[in-house]
């Protein structure tokens, strides 16, 4: 493909594009217009106490724009379930379908084929436990410190594909079993769009706080929601990557 | 500081795209999203840095791996 | 002032790799470049205004501004969705065509009967 | 407001069907989970139906819900909208999804995966249409993609595949692009909100000058990219040709319009949007013209329809353009924007309807080609449908596209042409409709009858094809609605009007005769053009010009070249205008 790949009308499309592009982008990058401090302002006096974290990022994310957190778990749900569909080769019935049968035998095959040394095995076994354990609290205490449910859910899953890969084959833990995962993850979605109506029947609105004003720290939903959404993105970042590791052949 | 990191990012991003093995170019990004998780600890933002340091060099680490090894490693520019 | 002239460097590396290389992976590699460029863009610009992290402890004062860095959160998240969505993608695609050149999938499914 | 959370029911109703779904599926076995997957597709498509209208006289008396979510503070928190235009794109998403569902019952894509990201799309819909800060449209707008890459590769055709892939590469750029015009936008304004925006960019000086020009320019093409006018459709006939028949019906039908009326919010508050809604305007007639063109070029049927969304989304563009330019609150801006919404509603159903009876005739025949497919008609009387209704159904989309009267095509094109009167778009657009007969003659050539009984037949024998009730049903739906929204066109046209004045305006005018003898005499020159037209292309010559057309080069980089010149033309055009 030697002459498809250096022609000269290749060439000055990549050049057009590029060009046009950097005229574009220039003014945006290097403007020195200073930047707003309207809303760090307004958090910093008011961002605590609105919604009891202390982190402001974690106020903002499952806060001020939770909804766009939900959006984002949406999106998340959709990847797992869309790839997990499209690798195992059986269409969209089978997607989420945790066709339980068929993953998990992938599953095993999978990881009895990969070329396991007793090196990973010790390495991947006992670092599982302790990665999970440092994910929950990431999720725990997402609102004081930086953290919170979809990074701690992040090293959760890691945690989860260590122990796959630790363990030894016939020996699978009750979390590798994908059908607990996958109902992790279902049931972790259907709490997050509960607890999104759950200020409805308060008054509070969609996504507003049921708690703000029964004398409860506001705080409490937040690490509530953390603690949801890091199950949920444990799971599903979990079960993606023990399906895909189940296809490597 | 933030532009000797900022170099590197460039660097290591060239050398992702421009590897004939695609293992390698996946090793390259995982540092490159290392190299920006600092950069964010730099800037004051310990949040996306956590982030971007578990989903980076972590998650899509092991996406890409997986599809290299169900693909192929070599590219054959 | 060098800052945003590297970040522009990055982002025309990510968008030049999107086009001009063949490799479908390396796309991919150079999509997850080219967001990266936005991100590191957003954090860097939005801690211009303060000397802290948005973390309320006592006595803490004059944080950077924290919504660029919710914005980046939600955005890392989708830009990795995308990420191993297309690798899927890219997986089927090498299965039925044997090949990550763009041009020879393309030229091999052209005459594919739907 | 006691009913101002019932705004949100459009989005969180989907969504909880879809984690009933999803819950069902991993929690129950059998008739539990199937019983489950019903009830929860019920909460998520019909039960936002009681509350839209439960909303319509609200809203019909010019009552707009804004609120912030969950009432924090509006400077962070993400401000939702609910005014007339929100209503009809609800209501038009809902419309084709309950029908498209209805589809699948019968012909697939099947399985709980599917159900619960066809209801997340569908709650994305409703989101997108009401949302009214940009970092939430952003999210809107990811959904809608990622559910629509996942949905196009369903189809599990190889071709399918590579759609999917080259769209998802290009939206995702355009999404970064995106991102860098929300910076720009953010960091002259410190909001994210569109009134917050507009109102931070009006006490600038100058109005934020390039910068903010800039990034409404780059927001606006990354936003026409979905939408697929002129030089960024490159993405679509391969995506909507490919995918399942519903999923093509719902996609065209809906999906690439509601960015559109989306991106209206912002255009008519920011500063230059207008120019950018009158260059989009401009760029939706050589759409509408070129599309035809092409479409009249294709030979694989479902190809052809999608170029035809193409080219009827060009329609819907240069009214909306031309709307955006006029203003809403004038009377011209608001004729204009009742006839785009009006042909973008009427666009959907015929084009589900040709999408869902073309794929069923397709699906039954095993082959795609129009120049080889002969005497569906009889494969499908064949496949167990003794009272041709897909027939049937398809004359009724192909004569709606045509501009036929009664039909409800022939309704919003003259809406259009009379919302267009005198102006250079409305030639265009003609010239595009004559093109649109043409070539929906070549289609219906499909169902002519053979003339020699050849040997294809073995293809139909290695399908056990059946048309199912439940396709029937959807498509008779489908072909009821196209012909009862035409026939009471003037109403519908009435109640749309009112809709998008939110009030202001005082509506109750007679609404222009769309059955004048001069309409009737357009529609018959354009028929007998477009047969002209026809033979002409049916000649040798014509024939090479057509595979001259089709077989143009199309390639990877091609899509994001023309992406790039696309949004380098408009900032261009926006600095000139300003």
């Amino acid at each position: 493909m030697k002459e498809s790949k250096y022609s000269k009308f290749f060439i000055f499309q990549i050049v057009l594009s590029l060009a046009t592009v950097l005229a574009v982008i220039l003014p945006i990058f290097l403007s020195r217009v200073p930047w707003p401090d309207l809303a760090r302002n307004y958090l910093e006096h008011n961002g605590l106490r609105d919604s009891g974290a202390r982190n402001l990022v974690s106020a903002i994310y499952l806060g001020y724009r939770a909804f766009d957190t939900l959006g984002e778990t949406i999106v998340l749900l959709v990847a797992v379930s869309g790839t997990i569909s499209i690798i195992s080769h059986s269409g969209l019935s089978q997607a989420k379908g945790f066709g339980k049968g068929e993953i998990k035998k992938h599953t095993n095959n999978s990881i009895s084929g990969f070329r396991r040394t007793e090196l990973i095995d010790v390495v991947t076994g006992k670092l599982g436990p302790i990665v999970l354990i440092f994910g929950l609290y990431l999720m725990l205490f997402g609102h004081l410190s930086p953290g919170g449910g979809f990074q701690g859910g992040v090293v959760v899953a890691s945690g989860i594909v260590f122990m796959a890969l630790g363990s030894k084959t016939d020996s699978s833990t009750w979390l590798q079993e994908t059908g607990a995962l996958a109902k992790i993850e279902a049931a972790g979605f259907l709490f997050i769009v509960l607890a999104s109506l759950s200020g409805i029947p308060g008054g509070f609105g969609f996504f507003g706080n049921p708690l703000s004003s029964s004398g409860a720290s506001p705080v409490i939903s937040i690490i509530v929601l953390n603690t949801i959404i890091g199950l949920k993105v444990g799971a599903g970042l979990g079960f993606m990557c023990i399906a895909m590791l189940g296809k490597v052949e | 500081m933030t532009i000797i990191i900022m170099i590197l990012l460039i660097v290591l991003s060239l050398y992702t795209l421009s590897s004939r093995d695609l293992l390698y170019g996946v090793i390259a990004l995982s540092a490159f999203s290392m190299l920006s998780a600092t950069l964010f600890y730099i800037f004051n933002a310990p949040d996306v840095a956590i982030t971007e340091a578990a989903v980076g060099a972590g998650v899509s680490t092991v996406i890409f791996a997986w599809a290299i090894r169900s693909t192929e490693r070599k590219d054959q520019e | 002032m060098i800052e945003q002239i590297l970040l522009i460097i990055l982002f025309l590396i990510g968008f030049w790799g999107i086009i001009a290389k063949k490799n479908i992976i390396k796309k991919i590699f150079a999509l997850s470049i080219l967001n990266s460029s936005v991100l590191i863009l957003y954090i860097t610009e939005g801690s211009k205004i303060g000397t802290n992290a948005p973390i309320m402890e006592e006595g803490v004062k004059n944080v950077v501004d924290p919504v660029p860095q919710a914005l980046m959160l939600t955005a890392i998240v989708i830009g990795v969705c995308i990420t191993a969505l297309a690798l899927a993608i890219a997986f089927r695609l090498y299965r039925y065509t044997h090949t990550l050149d763009i041009d020879k999938i393309h030229r091999k499914l052209h005459d594919e009967p739907f | 407001m006691s009913h101002s959370d019932i705004i949100f029911a459009p989005i969180f109703l989907p969504l909880l069907g879809s984690a009933l779904v999803f819950c069902g599926k991993s929690f129950f076995k059998g008739r539990k989970a199937k019983l489950i997957e019903y009830s929860a597709v019920f909460i998520g498509l019909g039960l936002p139906w009681i509350v839209l209208f439960y909303l319509l006289p609200f809203i019909l008396s010019g009552t707009t819900i804004q609120l912030v979510i969950g009432n924090w503070f509006g400077g962070v928190g993400i401000i939702y909208r609910f005014d007339g235009l929100a209503w009809l794109v609800i209501f038009l998403g809902f419309l084709i999804a309950s029908a498209a569902w209805i589809y699948t019952l019968g012909a697939g894509p099947r399985g709980l995966g599917f159900n619960a990201i066809f209801l997340i799309q569908t709650a994305a819909l409703a989101a997108t249409a009401m949302t009214a800060d940009l970092f939430n449209l952003f999210v809107c707008l990811e959904i809608l993609g990622i559910t629509s890459y996942v949905l196009i590769a369903s189809s599990e055709k190889p071709g399918a595949f590579l759609a999917s892939f080259s769209y998802l590469m290009i939206s995702a750029t355009a999404m970064v692009f995106f991102l860098v015009g929300l910076l720009g936008l953010y960091r002259l304004t410190g909001t994210l909100s569109y009134e917050g925006i507009a109102a931070g960019l009006k006490i600038l000086p100058g109005e934020g000058g390039i910068t903010a020009i800039v990034s409404l320019s780059l927001i606006v093409a990354a936003i026409a990219m979905r939408v697929a006018v002129m030089p960024l459709y490159g993405w679509l006939p391969d995506a909507h040709a490919l995918a399942p028949h519903a999923i093509s019906a719902v996609l065209s039908g809906v999906l690439i319009k509601t960015p559109l009326f989306a991106l209206t919010r912002i255009l008519i508050i920011l500063p230059g949007g207008i120019e950018a809604g009158r260059l989009m305007g401009y760029a939706g007639a050589a759409t509408a013209l070129v599309g035809v063109i092409i479409a009249l070029a294709q030979k694989d049927t479902k190809r052809l329809l999608a170029y035809h969304s193409i080219s009827q989304i060009g329609y819907i563009v240069s009214a909306w353009g031309a709307a955006v330019t006029a203003g809403l609150s004038t009377p011209a801006g608001l004729t204009l924007m009742t006839a785009a919404f009006l042909h973008a509603m009427y666009h959907a159903l015929f084009k589900g309807l040709l999408f869902l009876t073309i794929g069923t005739t397709t699906d039954l025949a095993g082959e795609r080609d129009v120049y080889k497919l002969r005497g569906a008609a009889i494969i499908l009387y064949r496949g167990g449908e003794k009272f041709p209704v897909t027939l049937l159904c398809f004359l009724v989309g192909a004569l709606a596209i045509m501009a036929i009267p009664p039909l409800n095509g022939y309704a919003s094109k003259a809406a259009l042409s009379y919302a267009f009167k005198g102006s250079w778009q409305a030639s265009v657009l003609f010239a595009a409709g004559i093109g649109t007969t043409a070539s929906f003659i070549k289609l219906s050539r499909i169902y002519w009858p053979q003339k020699k009984i050849n040997q294809s037949s073995p293809k139909t024998g290695t399908i056990p094809g059946k048309v199912s009730g439940s396709v029937q049903i959807s498509q008779i739906f489908l072909a009821i609605m196209c012909i009862a929204s035409g026939i009471f066109a003037s109403r519908i046209s009435l109640i749309v009007k009112k809709l998008l004045s939110n009030g202001i305006i005082d509506t109750n005018r007679v609404p222009p005769n769309l059955f004048s003898i001069q309409n009737l005499e357009k529609t018959a020159i354009t028929v007998t053009a477009g047969i002209v037209l026809f033979l002409i292309v049916s000649t040798g010559s014509g024939k090479k010009i057509l595979s001259l057309i089709r077989n143009r080069p199309r390639n990877f980089q091609g899509l994001f070249l023309s992406f790039s010149l696309g949004m380098f033309g408009l900032t261009l055009w926006m600095i000139y205008k300003s």
